[in-house]
């Protein structure tokens, strides 16, 4: 148990609370600045990651384990989307040969 | 203090490998380094004793997500694609509108007060594998087994999306 | 008794949808006599001592205060009897038409008449809202289908002028409502308004929806062109019934509710419904198109009823509901001339016609009479009436009251000209049939009443006199409240 | 409980009936699923028990979320129904689509009755998901692919943000239970910036789900390029569920905090109204003015949410129920008409192809624009004077933008009764499209009067 401490040494829970949201921040920008739908959703995958790790401070610092076991359900929740968004590009790939999401605007009009 | 070196050094890769993920031109690198990032991750967990989730982590994204996500580009022979060139107001955008959501956020956080944690005494033990089961398969069964609804919903759509028609094969 | 008043129309506004095309015309008349016979009844059996006589009163959603209050007095039997009265008319007149066999127009007249008639019996604030709602689809409906080809504007114009005011009623609706246990019109009535400004903001809801139906002057401008693109019976529904919708609102709601508010509002809306007489009949002189002549003429006479209903006075009150029978009944009847003349000719531009009065003598007879009837000479229902307005007002500030009274003139300025070009002169027109007797018995039974009630206009004035009584009581409970 | 398991099972049974071949096989064991589902939820609002016991309390069926949820599987069971002639058309997957829908219904139906965030967040990735899919069901037209392509992104967006707020919810008060959470608000000093954070992305992933002004962008696209059936549920299942959960949320976990958020979801509100209504007026398509008038009807149950009083639950069940009767029977009337651009136009001379569908077109538009004795006059109604008290200027805002509505609605209200200039072919109505039109007319004009039963 040399790292059960963690939380009792200089590092605080703020310190991981700082890190998700950098993560999450970084995630936001990536969705925002990328075009290829692919990177879109992984992105996404690295936003949920962010949410993983800050249950997971969470969870160790109130000594619950309800935080840890909302993570697996996150990560279940992850691998649906994950599945059910790369069936939806590898069928928009097959119609029009891109990902990139710069080329679906006909619904604009 | 050997432990908070560790964490700087973890989060700084992690902060690191995680932009990488965003600003690389190629793809098929934007992937590798989301496995890394989520090793990374996966370290963090380990650092806050949960072991379990930690091995999943590995498991269920860096093994499986992953590798679905490396095989759809190789399958749609994506990994020749280069960066984004999008107008550079869009860039900008988006990096005014992730940079205000951090500085919200962490300004909140400046004067955040956490509640005490009233810690049983088994508290060391939260994220043992033992401690884990227990609860899933006990407390926590029903949400268990509502997630197959949404495995079985997912397959199903991803078969219904994937699979060619016989109209296209014709 | 009362439930038929409801029951009737629904049922004749089906029968009718499902009936051969050509027994519609016969429905429908037996439908509209059927529910006259209904209200004659009513009024019959009617004792003014009782006051408000409710035939439904019940609780409906408990929890949201809304009740099924239905009832009636002396006010709202004569609006009752004026809706009935002037269906069958309304469909006789067009008997001759296409339109009267029409099973769609037919059902949608019935369809007004159950929404005319749920806004004179409804004794809770929600279920007039919804009837007053209800009036419009089946208004809107038989000016889109049947009237003139370039009606849309005009009709969406319409149609959102009343939707803004009707909307505006409904947040004053809600508003009285968040102070009162219920619905219930004395409920409401028994409102302490303590807080000034919030009493006129409600007041101003209500005067919107109807200033605009009435029309009163700065509302009146989708008047003129719905009335001249709506088909004959449109307009007929529109001036001869509908926009009594808004004056009996004005006596059961607006006047009981908000006495407090309308002491500070009453002088500037008498002076704009004043302004609204003289305007009206001063365009109407310039008129060429007779439809548009009548629709200012109607926005005229309107205007002195609504300026002197907010002197709440009981002589002008009880003169107004008089005079409302009478422009009921004078609108409907002009509107029929118009149409008349339209039908034969196809026009119905004043430069077009003239020596009408030599081909159709009949015809020259019973615009003539009704011209009369208009202008309120002695010994027609419109003279007692407007003159006890004209009093009315008068009492309440002479200046308004003289300027008011230069209508009596320009009534007859307008009228007489229309009549004049249309019916002497040089004859330019080709062949003009005199009266289908079915036109003819309707001109016929308008004057007689008209001619009745300006004989003896007492059976009107005394009939009403209790109820208006018991408003201003009303009134001056709820003031005493207030304070 | 009954209901869930059923829905779900029927799901799973016409996923297998699809072998057999015969469309009318899956058809009828997800319409007699949903019925029994039905029958089941129907017996316990009367007073019944369930059979199944739950040991696990995250899930809860009160009276309200038995409500909801009987809302929920009327929508889907009357949706499937019409979709039912689309879906014919290809055999090959029709298992899959009433299964999809079904599943998805399940999820709704989790949304109502979760008493802790595990539930909710399964529910709503159950209801999803399949919608994601579902929107692309069309799958050789690009418009369709881009509809799913655009709510997936959105929606598994959103559910980054939400979780995201889960999280930092958590952090404030250490639960997961909407009671616990609660009653750890009520006890914590109030400016507590964590639970700030976790109530505004809470807040922020909600509005998306809904399509509520700023984050209401993808939702015309959405709902333009979906299939017809998938709109109509976007539109009423798919809401009735996000609002059903949103409010026990913020009523009842967040109800202490009612300062912080009530004037941001104020503001939004009137954002909502405004961009839905002024969009909504250029519209010439069904679809899409479908799209911006669903914004414009969020905007108003927002102000359910805003004014919190003793009965918004019921407020909301009963907005939310009148407007889906009246979004189904547009949809109907849309698939029925089968135009190929969808135009509003296309409805000219509806009367004399078929007199049923114009009249549950005319009642649907007149409820949408809330006409009285329609229910959604009694929806608009109920939710306007609930929030009179308190938020008068909302209101008065609210009935602005009904006024200006008027106009666009009575676009479709005029084409519908208008004759047509070409002559068009009757349309002819199959038997179980011809009941669920009936349906849809009952539910427009008789909901208000079941009130006083209830």
């Amino acid at each position: 148990m040399l790292l059960a401490t963690l939380f009792e040494s200089g590092i605080s829970i703020k310190h991981y609370m700082l890190l998700a949201t950098v993560l999450f921040a970084i995630g936001v920008f990536g969705v925002l600045y990328r075009k290829n739908a692919i990177i879109l959703l992984m992105c996404i995958e690295l936003m949920l990651n962010a949410v993983n790790l800050l249950l997971v401070a969470f969870s160790t610092y109130f000594g619950k384990a309800d935080g840890q076991l909302f993570v697996f359900f996150i990560m279940v929740v992850a691998a649906a989307e994950a599945t059910v968004g790369l069936s939806i590009l590898v069928l928009l790939y097959r119609n029009a040969r891109t990902t990139d999401i710069r080329l679906f605007n006909k619904l604009k009009n | 203090m050997s432990l908070d070196l560790v964490f700087y050094l973890l989060g700084g890769l992690t902060i690191g490998t995680a932009l990488m993920v965003v600003l690389s031109s190629h793809p098929m690198r934007s992937v590798l380094y989301l496995v890394l990032t989520f090793f990374l991750i996966s370290a963090n967990y380990v650092l806050m004793n949960a072991q379990f989730v930690a091995i999943v982590n590995i498991i269920v994204y860096a093994g499986a997500i992953m590798v679905l996500f490396l095989f759809v580009l190789m399958l749609l022979n994506l990994d020749k694609e280069n960066g984004p060139k999008g107008p550079i107001v869009m860039t900008i955008s988006a990096v005014v509108a992730a940079g205000s959501l951090l500085t919200v956020v962490v300004a909140a956080l400046r004067d955040a007060v956490i509640a005490q944690p009233v810690l049983p005494a088994n508290a060391a033990n939260a994220g043992l594998v033992e401690n884990l089961g227990q609860l899933l398969f006990t407390k926590y069964v029903l949400p268990f087994e509502v997630s197959s609804v949404l495995f079985i919903a997912a397959m199903v759509g991803a078969v219904l999306l994937a699979k060619r028609d016989k109209q296209i094969i014709d | 008794m009362g439930h038929l008043l409801f029951i009737l129309p629904i049922c004749f506004a089906l029968i009718v949808l499902f009936v051969p095309k050509n027994a519609v015309r016969i429905v429908g008349l037996l439908g509209g006599l059927t529910t006259l016979v209904i209200t004659v009844g009513l009024i019959c059996t009617y004792n003014s001592a009782n006051g408000m006589h409710y035939f439904v009163k019940q609780d409906w959603i408990k929890g949201f205060g809304m009740t099924m209050h239905f009832g009636y007095d002396a006010i709202s039997l004569l609006l009752l009897l004026l809706t009935a009265g002037l269906i069958p008319l309304i469909l006789l007149s067009n008997y001759k038409n296409e339109l009267a066999s029409n099973r769609l127009f037919t059902s949608m007249v019935f369809f007004m008449q159950l929404g005319l008639t749920g806004v004179f019996v409804s004794l809770d604030g929600l279920w007039f809202y919804i009837f007053w709602e209800i009036t419009l689809i089946p208004i809107y409906l038989i000016a889109y289908w049947f009237g003139a080809p370039e009606r849309k504007a005009a009709l969406l114009k319409f149609f959102i002028y009343t939707f803004v005011g009707s909307i505006a009623m409904l947040a004053a609706i809600i508003g009285l409502k968040s102070m009162a246990p219920s619905f219930a019109y004395m409920d409401l009535v028994n409102v302490a308004l303590t807080d000034k400004t919030v009493a006129f903001w409600l007041m101003a809801g209500f005067f919107l929806a109807f200033a605009v139906k009435i029309p009163i002057f700065p509302f009146h401008t989708w008047q003129p062109d719905t009335y001249a693109k709506a088909p004959m019976a449109g307009t007929m529904l529109l001036s001869a019934i509908m926009l009594k919708m808004a004056l009996y609102g004005i006596i059961r709601w607006l006047l009981p509710l908000f006495p407090e508010a309308l002491e500070t509002a009453t002088y500037c809306i008498i002076v704009l419904a004043v302004i609204g007489v003289v305007y009206g009949a001063v365009i109407a002189i310039k008129q060429n198109d007779m439809k548009r002549l009548f629709a200012y003429a109607s926005l005229s006479h309107v205007g002195l009823i609504a300026a002197g209903l907010f002197t709440a006075t009981v002589d002008a009150i009880s003169a107004g509901v008089l005079q409302m029978i009478n422009h009921g009944l004078v609108a409907l009847g002009l509107f029929l001339a118009v149409d008349v003349i339209e039908r034969r000719l196809h026009t119905r531009s004043l430069s077009d016609l003239g020596g009408i009065a030599k081909q159709a003598p009949k015809f020259a007879f019973w615009f003539a009479a009704l011209a009369f009837a208009s202008v309120s000479v002695p010994f027609t229902s419109g003279f007692i009436g407007e003159f006890l307005l004209l009093k009315g007002i008068y009492n309440y500030d002479w200046i308004i009251g003289a300027v008011a009274g230069t209508t009596l003139i320009l009534g007859a300025v307008y009228t007489f000209r229309a009549y004049q070009l249309s019916m002497y002169g040089p004859v330019n027109t080709a062949e003009f049939a005199d009266l289908h007797w079915s036109e003819f018995v309707v001109f016929f039974i308008i004057m007689v009443i008209i001619v009745v009630l300006g004989v003896y206009p007492a059976a009107i004035i005394d009939f009403v006199k209790p109820s208006v009584t018991n408003l201003l009581e009303l009134s001056s409970i709820s003031t005493s409240l207030a304070k | 409980m009954d209901a869930l398991i059923i829905v779900f099972a029927s799901g799973l049974i016409s996923l297998f009936a699809a072998f057999s071949k015969k469309p009318i096989l899956v058809l009828s064991s997800a319409l007699g699923g949903l019925l029994l589902g039905i029958v089941s939820i129907i017996y316990q609002i009367t007073g019944g028990q369930s059979f199944v016991k739950l040991g696990y309390d995250g899930l809860e069926f009160t009276q309200a979320s038995l409500y909801y949820s009987l809302t929920i599987l009327v929508f889907a069971f009357l949706l499937i129904g019409i979709g039912y002639s689309r879906f014919k058309e290809s055999t090959e997957h029709i298992g899959e689509y009433i299964g999809l829908l079904l599943f998805s219904a399940t999820g709704a139906v989790i949304m109502t009755a979760f008493t802790d965030m595990f539930m909710f967040f399964l529910g709503l990735e159950i209801l999803s998901i399949p919608i994601y899919v579902m929107a692309g069901s069309n799958k050789h037209n690009a418009l369709s692919n881009e509809a799913s392509l655009k709510y997936f992104l959105m929606g598994s967006f959103a559910t980054g943000v939400l979780l995201f707020g889960v999280a930092w919810i958590y952090g404030a008060t250490g639960s997961f239970k909407v009671s616990e959470i609660a009653q750890a608000i009520f006890q914590m000093n109030i400016d507590n910036t964590m639970l700030f954070i976790g109530i505004l992305f809470i807040l922020a992933a909600f509005l998306f789900k809904v399509g509520a002004a700023p984050f209401h962008f993808w939702s015309p696209d959405v709902y333009d390029g979906a299939p017809h059936v998938v709109t109509g549920f976007m539109a009423s299942v798919v809401k009735i569920a996000a609002f059903s959960a949103f409010l026990k949320l913020f009523h009842e976990a967040f109800a202490m905090a009612h300062d912080f958020w009530v004037p941001a979801l104020s503001g939004l509100m009137i954002l909502t109204l405004f961009v839905g209504n002024l969009s909504a007026i250029r519209q010439t398509k069904l679809k899409r003015l479908l799209a911006y008038s669903s914004i414009t009807h969020v905007g108003y149950t927002l102000l359910v949410l805003i004014s919190g009083s003793m009965t918004s639950v019921f407020d909301m069940w009963f907005y939310m129920t009148g407007y889906g009767f009246s979004v189904i029977a547009l949809i109907a009337i849309g698939i029925s008409v089968n135009d190929e651009e969808d135009k509003i136009e296309a409805l000219k001379g509806l009367g004399k192809r078929n007199p049923l569908l114009a009249i549950a077109g005319v009642i649907a538009v007149l409820s949408l624009a809330g006409i009285p004795l329609t229910a959604g006059f009694f929806g608009k109604y109920l939710v306007l004077a609930d929030a009179w008290k308190e938020h008068s200027t909302l209101v008065i805002i609210a009935l602005v933008n009904s006024a200006i509505s008027i106009y666009y609605y009575l676009k479709v209200f005029g084409a519908i009764v208008s004759k047509s200039e070409t002559e068009q072919a009757p349309i002819k109505l199959s038997l179980l499209t011809t009941l669920i039109i009936v349906i849809t007319i009952i539910g427009m004009i008789g909901l208000p009067f079941i009130i006083p039963f209830l």
